[in-house]
């Protein structure tokens, strides 16, 4: 199936693109795409201090199930106000 | 009312959108763009969200904090983009009856803002940038500010 | 500045007097009439002031704040004479390089400010009116927070 | 000597008055002025609960000296805000 990513701020750049759509395993969960994105951009590797993610606009925990066009975002340490 | 704005906030209209004859004490709080951090001078701000999540969380922090201090209203605007020394990065206007639950509701609407909500704040100098918090930043690793947003990748994230 | 005025109070004014690029956090508060109080319909307030002593007062407290606080800039406006409901009686503006002082400052300001400077609150009712905290106040008797302001005749007064 | 002596709030209202001047022995102190001031002003007696003092505009206590011409006011509970 396929999900849409979302890249922010200092991840954006690294990873050089705001957003993409990626194909994961039906049943993947949110760690297994976190561990696929690490080895599709390498890049990544420097931001995972303070990384957080969301799926469909909420903060989720490892154990999240993705579904068919979920939207997954990046969430690096967030500098608001 | 909480509102994602490309254009300098419009802090009387928040100041409306709170207003009633109900309320006895309305504060309002400018995070503003400062001159310098950390000794160094800042040409600029650049701000980036993370739109539809970033008014979904503040809707809800503003919802939250409006019941359990008893608050009239709350309004908030954040502005995106480029942000000039000197103008406001965001505006928060908070109504109630008393001045205790106002002033205690501003200080923790914007302590968890810049936890929880996903808007990014880049530093422009004259030598370069830095996105506020990143790995980057040479602020990050001293600041205890920053190193208390640090968490395992993937971890279960915010919401405290 | 500190300003006594009879007119509407000009709260942009008072954003402006504030202002500066070294601050991070400006913080206006508003003091407004409200429109009842205990339950019972206010028309309107009415303020009175000793006006030498309630500016130099206001003065006073607005340095001492801004020196322990390490504020950019404190400036107060107290309205005197009639004040309409959902208009404000008082407006207090304070800078500074981060939040937290400055919205400590605003809840010492004005905690103090209702103990020790000379300006008295009437509110008016369709049957009648009273001073706040004063002999004909029922309130006064049973509000923890006027019991607080007794003192024995000639007692040595404020400034605490 | 003479004080200038001013009222405000209710006090103002319950001795009829927003100031006055009144003549003290030389070397009164305030005190001796606030016992005069509740011979003359009857009504003054359901105000002394939270009443202050301010000499040439600064909170004074009982015993602080009065100078010829100096501004004595009767401070109520104060409620501004």
């Amino acid at each position: 199936m396929q999900v849409q990513i979302r890249y922010f701020a200092a991840v954006r750049e690294a990873v050089g693109r705001p957003a993409e759509a990626l194909e994961v395993p039906a049943g993947a969960r949110l760690a297994d795409l976190a561990r696929l994105l690490e080895t599709r951009h390498p890049a990544l590797a420097a931001h995972r201090h303070g990384l957080r993610y969301a799926v469909a606009e909420r903060f989720a925990a490892p154990d999240t199930p993705l579904t068919e066009g979920v939207e997954v975002a990046l969430i690096p340490p967030v500098s608001g106000g | 009312m909480v509102l994602l704005t490309r254009s300098p906030i419009d802090a009387e209209a928040l100041r409306r959108a709170v207003a009633g004859p109900a309320n006895g004490a309305v504060v309002l709080f400018f995070g503003d763009a400062r001159e310098a951090t950390a000794g160094r001078r800042v040409l600029e701000l650049v701000y980036e969200a993370y739109e539809g999540m970033a008014l979904a969380a503040l809707r809800a922090l503003g919802e939250e904090l409006r019941a359990r201090h008893g608050l009239s209203a709350v309004a908030c605007t954040h502005r995106l983009g480029r942000v000039p020394v000197g103008e406001s990065a965001m505006v928060l206007a908070v109504s109630a009856p008393h001045r205790e639950a106002a002033l205690a509701a501003v200080g923790e609407f914007v302590r968890r803002l810049k936890q929880e909500v996903p808007i990014w704040k880049q530093e422009r100098f004259e030598d370069g940038a830095v996105w506020v918090g990143s790995a980057s930043d040479p602020q990050a690793a001293q600041d205890p500010a920053h190193a208390t947003r640090a968490e395992p990748v993937s971890g279960p994230g915010g919401r405290t």
